[in-house]
């Protein structure tokens, strides 16, 4: 395991985040969700479209206000009453990134401008001079140049943009950075540029990441902890080697072998798990274990029991009755 | 659906209560009282006129009076025309405004769609400059203009249609016209820009490359499409002209509820002032249910929508 | 085999306020009969383009094929008229797009839009059509094909409708299907489902694939050739073990070398520096000299002439010219090892 | 590839010298969004022509009186009803500008006015037409300005107010609106001027009682839009405040839309206005504004054209125009429309 | 589902196209049997007359009729004790003769006649009379023209009216009983002979006969719709279609039938001027009303334009509680310093004339045969020059150099143009002067004037019976027609004593004496016009006159050539 130190920066405990859609319905996005973000790590969080993994991390920098459960960041909570000071301190601590670099940038503001607004709003620059300064300093930390402070949005291109982002979330010092799907919308090429930049940063500023992607290839390269999120849950949690190598989760399993590798070989040899049917609805998930409607291994208990969140190994958490010790003693056969 | 519609019927009740005791308020503040000859009224006359109204009363007395015999569906009856019950003079004239309003609007709806579509079809030509134009005309210009132009030389110099009066098919050919301008103008412009966003849409290419003629692939695919939105804002407009349109009425001498209404509101007729309000409210928040029951028969998707909420 | 499917020499370009874009420059492809042949590269190399060109497709008013001919089975589409294109379309020629949630229409049953091509290529009954789009949802996998056919697209999950859109790509048995990023828009397991169920129709089918992707493991997964696009130019082609095993440009190097694999470890990818080209105003020479770490002079200012490594696979970089220094493919290029 | 090798030098095929710097280069020219947007107005013909319009119409309606020695109150009861006369275009009959009426009689010779030039005729009280149709577009034009300030004041208030809160406050405002349409704008119009007495104010406060809640929905809508866009989290999780992200994130944002929805509410306020004139609730005379003016000269249509003649020339001017412009506003501001 | 959606659209097609068909359709019918026929396409010897209201008819009961429109309708289909002939003066009608003159003129005996009938064919009794004229006093009925019974001072009226009476509302105490099924007595408060007018109030539509079994079998539904009421006039109304129009059809059962000429009048409601002189023109519309703008284009066409008085006297009221105001001079100058005669020869432009009094010309002849106007003549005139001497005056004694005036006004568009006249006048003849127009819809208008909460305001008033005093008694001090303050003792005097003076001569000179007062010595008023109407008629069109008081027309005299 490649984490030595153990300092938590973060612990989500039970999070949920219910929206109300409509007058009975109400959307489960995040329903009991916990695990701790270590100092310096990145933790991935990977999961189909509508999972919650977003929510999640939208609920965690208070975007949302959560339904249950809470968020400490070092200790502190991060929900519940604040002070605007007491807020404006989360703030410049913990950062996001956005998904879309098209619309996380507003096209009526000057590059500068844009990344400037942390250090105006808190204060940061003295003067102009330092202001700008500290501009042109981050726009040299992403890789951009001087000349660009002073352009607008739609002038660049997407790669371009989301550094852009970047720059705006440096520029208040955060420890945290939420990366929300921040390399979905790119091309391929682009992609290892912010990768790469992601990585960088994190090794010269000792940032922690949640890194929130669809992409498990790249979900695993940044990352040193994976969780995987279905309908709400995270369904299993662990080292990113580990992960990889040894899912526990059924779908942990269908979703590493679903990943087109770039290697015809690989492909034409692989045996894949294909998962019937969609994902259901999250405004009325199956009953006991959610993934059940599309499990290879369903069984009745998992209808009607949600499978526990335990550690199936050391440091690796699954939340399924497969390995549910106490359930499968009888049908233990080694 | 039909919870849906049940729901919103209450609601409309609620919103419709609200809008009229807001109405009757109001009204109350209009000075001067409802009286033809006020001006020859001595006081004892006054005060007697006001006894049989029920005016002298407190406006709450009478307001409570009014609701409660509006639950009765009782409108009550006029002042300036001799105790007519104002449900009747309602439902004598809402019949040519709506006749009216409705020949408008479907003269105008399919000549502003020929309008709107050829426009769209022939994108950035001379065609789409010439439905702009027209359409851009048709907003600008009062309808009155149009109105006395058209009754002039077709009317009186050509003697093709009647000048004037109400008395079958022939005589509602000019104001329906004149109405319908607006309409054109309004739709072609609308549809315009629809029918343009529709065919940028991806299942436009679709259809095209299923090998459907480009005449398939707009009759099927686009119109229909574009179609749905012009429904929002063809439901307030029809209201607006099948209540009565003031001018057009004034001009042809249609016997509607244009004119009626507004000298209600000048002579203080309380119970037609209070009646045509409640009548455009009902019918307003009726069309636009209507409008947005059509729309689930147009577009499948929001049937569903609307089906759960 | 006889090429069903040739591009000589294609460029298209469109017309905007600010110029003429050269989307596509000099193309030259073809399609055998019954094979897969995949079209690669990031959005704006023009993969798009070529596609929409070879069904016209294209705005009409915007757009130009300027040069070239396009022949299905030798008759040039570029020349044809609309209405014989009308006929080839949907019944010889069919297309899948990216985005199901948005390439059906929302007012039309399922069925309906199923059966539309049917009726017009292949005259149909109504109740003939219909039972063919039953068939055809059934081979697509959709369950319940009978009570599904009347519903309208948007009860259909993502992954659904686009097994109804490949239904209606395939409804009169095409001879070439062009898929233009299939499953770019699906989620990774869904995404599964439909290169497996496109794999299996190919082969029950017989049909000519064109598959256009960003993504070289959807490539990997279904397609025997493969053409790398940039800047409007293909770059190379080959079959796809030769693209992925032996890659002769450094874009294709690029591409593969900035894709992490699951079991290569921690090592930093390998990333293309800049962006691409500005296709209103290409460059002289060849379109990723700017952001090619290996560039030469003759890079800048002349388009490379394509050179021919096998007989099936060639590419078109100075890199290849004997004068050039010789320069190996970085270690992260190399897919699995295998060479 | 021969005709390479003979041409191109050696020296060509060494490593090209370049800095990440280039390929990051924007070549494009550094333009803003209100550049862009004001090139964008300025290629549409008919935006440009309705602008060039609406400024004349500006100009003349401040300048035309001056051209006149005439007051737009002056009344002599000796030259009423004159028809048009203009210098040297008297000359050119058909023009019908040589002060003859409709009936075939030089007025200007019956009247005993044989020196005197009324370019647009004098109205039933002998008053200078040319002067009070320019001093009746300056009052509807300040009418339509002012009408339109305080629909953007509290139409912008409010929708933002409703859109940016959201929840429960969004909701009764909504029904605030419904119900305000619901309410017959006449009763608020005549209690309007009964309070604050006939008047340009009191007519525009009419007006804008009920007008500004297109304008509010308009914002709304584009508030609730925003209010989701990742910039605006983006500054929401940088800690701004809300008059931070309503001042600097939504407004500027919006700005488009607003203006072009007020572009359409210039010229529905001179309609209303003329409406109201209509029904005898306009302007307080002897100011006149060209709805009144029209209202006036519509009943001798048929006599004294010149007197309907010339104020719906104008109205109808300035409406085309502000349509074109607010057509063209929409085009160059709609973000839909950058491409 | 699937089926359905198509259904309902089509269904809403259908609906729609049977509802058109079906307006279209009932149209068609109604013009089949219903003969709108006009003059010339009518058949070969039936007399039409195509006619024009601006407005719907308010009420069809004639007692309460209280507008033109109304009491013009009642005027023909209707008739009672007496009705006026074309030169206004009273004539026999449903009385057969004179009325026999008890207790010293206070009581008054009629015969009625025998012939008169109802159109359903019952006899016209005078229990009829009874009834309608108890129905018309009724706090029940509440008719706005019910102050007509104390103006012809029928016994017990005003008390049976006034709210604080104990005899309010006893509609029997009214002074009429029916002697026998032919004879009614009628009982006046005062002795008759003061009120030289009385046989022509009692013209008035008020006091007509109503069917007493019938009105009340009809019970609300009585006079709301044509066949809803009994008609005893010389027409009938056969076809009423609300807001658009109705159709007069001579009453065959009418005891005159003889006499009336015109067999149908087709009325149709126009409100807009050009829509009406364009149906002139097609020949659709045989008579309407013109203004200024159209006066020009038609007053050389001899054969077709006509100008007709009216009774109806237009001025300025002067609000005297307002300081300025409350000055004679001031008023004096304000009544001189405009041009009268530019403002009826060039604005009104309708056959209007100026006024230099209250009391209308050509209206009623004295005891002597002459006209109210011709001893008292013109009033206050004077010229721009007089008018700033009063001015200054006025100015002076105030101890002010500037004055600002608001001018209250009609929101109509001519009495807009009168406005702007007089102020563009007054402020070049009466230097200091600054005059607004504050125009308010009529309702609101009335409100103000009776607030008094105005300086100055546009004003008419038209008789409500033929004589002066309905003109004179209007500013007597706390009259609630006197909305401007004005009090002068010696005036307040003269009209008391005038109202009982019964020798007639004398009450004349009374009467004249005070207009004297109210114009020439206080210019209480600034009398503008005495109000005309121009008209186009088809030349074919005989025997038109007009009434100045009561209904407009008798349509009886009417002849189509």
């Amino acid at each position: 395991m490649a984490v030595v130190e153990r300092e938590k920066l973060l612990e989500v405990k039970n999070l949920k985040k219910h929206f109300n859609v409509g007058k009975n319905a109400v959307l489960k996005a995040v329903d009991n969700v916990s695990f701790d973000i270590y100092k310096g790590e990145t933790l991935g969080l990977v999961g189909e479209s509508g999972c919650g993994k977003s929510t999640t991390g939208r609920t965690i920098i208070r975007l949302y206000e959560a339904t249950g459960g809470n968020v400490a960041f070092e200790g502190e909570d991060v929900h519940g009453k604040k002070s605007r000071k007491e807020l404006k301190s989360f703030n410049r601590r913990m950062q996001m990134i956005f998904q879309d670099p098209y619309a996380s940038l507003n096209p009526r503001m000057t590059i500068k401008d844009i990344i400037a607004e942390g250090i105006d709003i808190h204060g940061l620059a003295k003067n102009d001079k330092e202001r700008m300064e500290r501009i042109y300093e981050l726009l040299e930390t992403v890789g951009l140049n001087r000349a660009h402070a002073s352009r607008y949005p739609h002038e660049f291109s997407g790669g371009q943009r989301q550094r852009i982002g970047i720059a705006r979330a440096l520029a208040v010092d955060p420890e945290f950075i939420i990366a929300d799907e921040p390399i979905s919308a790119l091309d391929v090429s682009i992609q290892a540029q912010v990768v790469n930049l992601l990585m960088k940063l994190q090794k010269e500023r000792g940032l922690t990441y949640l890194f929130i992607a669809h992409d498990l290839s790249m979900v695993k390269h940044i990352s040193d902890r994976v969780g995987v999120m279905y309908l709400g849950n995270i369904v299993e949690l662990a080292a990113s080697d580990e992960l990889y190598e040894e899912p526990l989760h059924p779908y942990t399993q269908a979703l590493l072998s679903a990943i087109p590798v770039p290697d015809p070989e690989v492909e034409r040899s692989r045996e894949r798990i294909i998962l019937e049917g969609d994902l259901p609805s999250p405004i009325s998930p199956p009953s006991g274990c959610r993934f059940r409607t599309r499990c290879p291994h369903a069984m009745d208990v998992c209808a009607s029991k949600d499978p526990k969140w335990m550690e199936a190994r050391e440091g690796h958490w699954v939340a399924c009755h497969l390995y549910d010790n106490e359930l499968n003693t009888e049908n233990k056969q080694q | 659906m039909a919870r849906f519609v049940l729901k919103r019927l209450l609601y409309m009740l609620v919103t419709l209560f609200i809008i009229t005791s807001f109405t009757f308020f109001l009204m109350k503040l209009l000075p001067g009282s409802p009286f033809n000859n006020e001006e020859k009224l001595t006081d004892q006359q006054k005060f007697i006129l006001n006894e049989k109204y029920g005016l002298n009363d407190p406006v709450p007395v009478q307001y409570f009076n009014y609701m409660s015999n509006l639950a009765k569906g009782d409108l009550g009856v006029s002042f300036q025309y001799d105790n007519r019950p104002v449900s009747t003079m309602i439902t004598e004239r809402i019949g040519p405004s709506a006749v009216l309003g409705i020949e408008a609007t479907i003269i105008g709806t399919i000549i502003g769609l020929i309008l709107g579509i050829a426009a769209a079809l022939k994108h950035n030509t001379s065609i789409d400059y010439l439905s702009s134009l027209i359409a851009v005309l048709g907003i600008s210009i009062p309808s009155f203009v149009f109105a006395g132009v058209l009754q002039y030389y077709v009317g009186v110099k050509l003697e093709w249609l009647p000048v004037a009066l109400w008395d079958g098919p022939k005589y509602h050919v000019l104001p329906a016209l004149s109405l319908s301008v607006f309409v054109i103008a309004t739709v072609a412009r609308f549809m315009r820009t629809e029918m343009l966003e529709v065919l940028g849409q991806d299942y436009i290419t679709t259809a095209k490359s299923k090998g459907l003629s480009n005449l398939v692939v707009i009759w099927k695919h686009t119109i229909r499409n574009a179609m749905i939105p012009v429904v929002t804002i063809l439901g307030p407009l029809a209201i607006n002209l099948i209540t009565g349109t003031l001018i057009i009425e004034k001009i042809f001498a249609v016997p509607g509820l244009g004119f009626q209404f507004v000298s209600s509101i000048q002579l203080n007729d309380y119970p037609v002032i209070m009646a045509t309000t409640i009548f455009y409210s009902v019918c307003f928040i009726i069309v636009i249910l209507i409008v947005d029951i059509l729309y689930g028969v147009i577009d499948p998707r929001i049937r569903v929508a609307g089906g759960k909420g | 085999m006889k090429n069903i499917l040739e591009l000589k020499n294609v460029n298209v370009s469109f017309h905007t306020f600010a110029g003429e874009v050269k989307a596509v420059r000099g193309v030259n492809l073809h399609l055998e009969k019954g094979e897969s042949l995949a079209i690669v590269g990031e959005s704006g190399s023009g993969k798009s383009v070529t596609s929409k060109s070879i069904m016209r497709l294209l705005p009409e008013k915007t757009s130009e094929i300027k040069e070239g001919e396009i022949l299905f089975e030798g008759r040039d589409l570029t020349k044809i008229s609309n209405r014989e294109m009308e006929k080839i379309r949907g019944s010889e020629i069919s297309m899948i797009f990216q985005d199901p949630m948005t390439s059906l229409n929302p007012t039309m049953t399922v069925g309906k839009q199923i059966m539309e091509g049917l009726r017009k290529h292949q005259n149909l009954s109504k109740s003939e059509a219909k039972e063919r789009a039953v068939n055809l949802l059934k081979l697509v996998g959709i369950p319940n094909p009978e009570l599904r056919i009347s519903e309208y697209p948007h009860q259909f999950s993502g992954g659904m409708r686009q097994r109804v859109v490949i239904a209606i790509a395939l409804a009169c048995n095409p001879k070439v299907l062009i898929a233009d990023e299939p499953t770019t828009a699906l989620d990774v397991t869904i995404q599964a489902q439909i290169l497996d169920l496109m794999r299996d129709l190919q082969q029950k089918t017989g049909t000519a694939i064109i598959l256009i992707t960003h993504d070289l493991g959807v490539v990997a997964n279904l397609s025997q050739r493969v053409a790398v696009m940039y800047g409007g130019t293909i770059v190379e082609t080959g079959t796809t073990d030769e693209v992925f095993y032996n890659p002769k440009h450094p874009y294709t190097w690029g591409l593969l070398s900035s894709m992490p694999k699951l079991n290569s470890g921690d090592k930093e990818l390998m990333a293309i520096p800049g962006t691409p080209p500005n296709l209103l105003n290409p460059p002289k020479g060849c379109p990723f000299a700017a952001r090619c770490p290996y560039a030469m002079q003759v890079c800048v200012d002349h388009m490379p002439d394509v050179t021919d490594v096998t007989s099936t696979h060639k590419s078109a970089c100075w890199l290849l010219d004997e004068r050039a220094p010789q320069v190996e493919p970085p270690e992260a290029a190399l897919v699995g090892g295998a060479r | 590839m021969s005709m390479h090798e003979k041409q191109l030098n050696n020296d060509l095929f060494q490593p090209a010298v370049k800095s990440t710097e280039d390929a990051e280069k924007i070549t494009k020219e550094s333009t803003s969004f209100w550049q862009d947007a004001r090139r964008r107005l300025f290629e549409n013909k008919g935006a440009v022509a309705g602008l060039i319009i609406i400024v004349a119409i500006l100009l003349l309606a401040f300048l035309g009186p001056l051209f006149s020695h005439n007051t737009f109150d002056g009344q002599d009861t000796s030259r009423t009803n004159l028809p048009p006369r203009i210098p040297v275009l008297e000359k050119v009959s058909f023009l019908g500008l040589d002060g003859v009426d409709i009936r075939g009689v030089d007025q200007y010779k019956m009247k005993n006015q044989p020196n005197n030039y009324y370019w647009f005729g004098t109205d039933a009280l002998g008053r200078d037409q040319f002067v009070r149709v320019w001093k009746g577009t300056q009052i509807s034009l300040y009418i339509a300005f002012l009408a339109a300030a305080i629909d953007m004041i509290i139409g912008v208030a409010y929708g933002s107010i409703s859109g940016y809160y959201g929840g429960k406050t969004d909701n009764i405002m909504q029904r605030i609106i419904e119900i305000l349409i619901g309410i017959p704008n006449l009763i608020v119009v005549i209690l309007m001027i009964l309070i604050l007495d006939p008047g340009i104010l009191s007519i525009t406060f009419a007006m804008v009682i009920t007008g500004w809640t297109t304008m509010a929905r308009i914002v709304r809508g584009q508030i609730l839009k925003l209010k989701n866009q990742e910039f605006v989290l983006a500054s929401v999780t940088l800690g701004a405040k809300s008059s931070r992200i309503l001042t600097k994130h939504m407004f500027p944002n919006i700005l488009g839309s607003i203006i072009i929805t007020s572009m359409f509410t210039i010229p529905s306020a001179i309609f209303t206005e003329a409406f109201l004139s209509f029904i005898g609730l306009g302007i307080s005379p002897p100011t006149a504004s060209l709805g009144s003016l029209v209202n006036e000269g519509f009943k001798s249509l048929q006599i004294y054209p010149h007197l309907v003649l010339y104020p719906a020339v104008i109205i109808s001017l300035i409406m085309i125009s502000f349509n074109l412009l607010g057509d063209g506003l929409r085009d160059a501001l709609d973000p839909k429309m950058r491409k | 589902m699937k089926k359905s959606k198509w259904s309902l659209l089509l269904t809403i097609v259908l609906v729609l196209s049977v509802f058109l068909s079906a307006c279209s359709g009932g149209k068609k019918e109604e013009k089949a049997n219903g003969g709108n026929g006009s003059s010339d396409g009518g058949g070969s010897k039936e007399k039409v007359l195509n006619l024009m209201e601006t407005s719907e008819i308010p009420y069809l009961d004639n007692i309460m009729a209280d507008d033109q429109v109304s009491l013009n309708l009642a005027n023909n289909v209707y008739e009672g004790l007496y009705t006026l002939n074309d030169k206004d003066e009273p004539v026999l009608s449903g009385a057969a003769e004179e009325p026999e003159e008890k207790d010293g003129g206070k009581t008054w005996v009629f015969k009625l006649r025998d012939d008169a009938v109802w159109s359903n064919g019952d006899k016209v009794t005078a229990n009829d009379y009874v009834f309608a004229w108890r129905k018309a006093v009724s706090k029940d009925t509440a008719t706005q023209y019910s102050f007509i019974y104390q103006v012809a001072g029928i016994l017990n009226a005003d008390k049976i009216l006034n709210p604080e009476d104990p005899m309010y509302n006893k509609t029997d105490k009214l002074g009429i009983k029916a002697i026998d099924d032919h004879t009614i007595e009628v009982k006046f408060a005062g002795p008759t002979s003061a009120k030289p007018y009385l046989k022509a109030v009692l013209s008035f539509p008020t006091f007509y006969p109503q069917p007493e079994k019938f009105v009340k079998e009809q019970g609300k539904q009585y006079a709301l719709e044509a066949d809803k009421a009994l008609y005893n006039g010389p027409f009938a109304l056969k076809k009423w279609e609300h807001e658009k129009g109705w159709v007069l059809e001579k009453n065959d059962k009418y005891w005159d039938k003889k006499n009336v000429k015109v067999d149908k009048i087709n009325v149709n409601i126009l409100k807009d001027e050009a829509t009406r002189i364009n149906l002139f023109e097609t020949g659709k519309l045989d008579r309407t009303t013109i203004s200024a703008e159209y006066v020009d284009q038609y007053k050389d066409k001899k054969d077709v334009f006509s100008t007709v008085p009216e009774s109806s006297v237009f001025f300025l009221r002067m609000n005297q509680k307002n300081k300025a105001l409350a000055n004679k001079n001031i008023r004096h100058a304000l009544d001189m310093g405009w041009d009268k005669k530019q403002l009826t020869d060039v604005l009104l432009n309708n056959g209007s004339v100026p006024a230099y009094f209250l009391v209308p010309s050509k209206f009623v002849n004295g005891p002597d045969g002459a006209d109210f106007r011709e001893k008292n003549g013109d009033l206050n005139k004077g010229d721009a020059k007089k008018a700033k001497e009063y001015w200054e005056k006025g100015l002076k004694e105030l101890g002010v150099k500037k004055l600002d005036l608001t001018l209250l006004n009609y929101d109509t568009d001519t009495a807009q143009k009168d406005a702007q006249f007089i102020k563009n006048q007054l402020e070049k003849n009466l230097p200091g002067l600054s005059m607004k127009i504050k125009a308010q819809p009529f309702k609101q208008k009335l409100k103000l004037e009776e607030n008094m909460d105005y300086d100055i305001s546009y004003a008419g008033w038209g008789p409500d019976y033929p004589d002066p005093m309905t003109f004179i008694d209007m500013f007597v001090t706390g009259g609630s027609h006197n909305e401007m303050n004005y009090s002068n003792k010696k005036y307040d005097e003269l009209v008391k004593k005038a109202s009982s003076e019964t020798d007639l001569k004398k009450r004349w000179d009374m009467m004249q004496q005070a207009e004297k007062i109210l114009i020439d010595e206080d210019a209480a008023i600034s009398p503008m016009y005495q109000r005309g109407y121009a008209f186009i008629t088809k030349s074919n069109i005989k025997n038109i006159h007009n009434h100045s008081f009561g209904g407009d027309y008798s349509y009886k005299d009417w002849d189509v050539e």
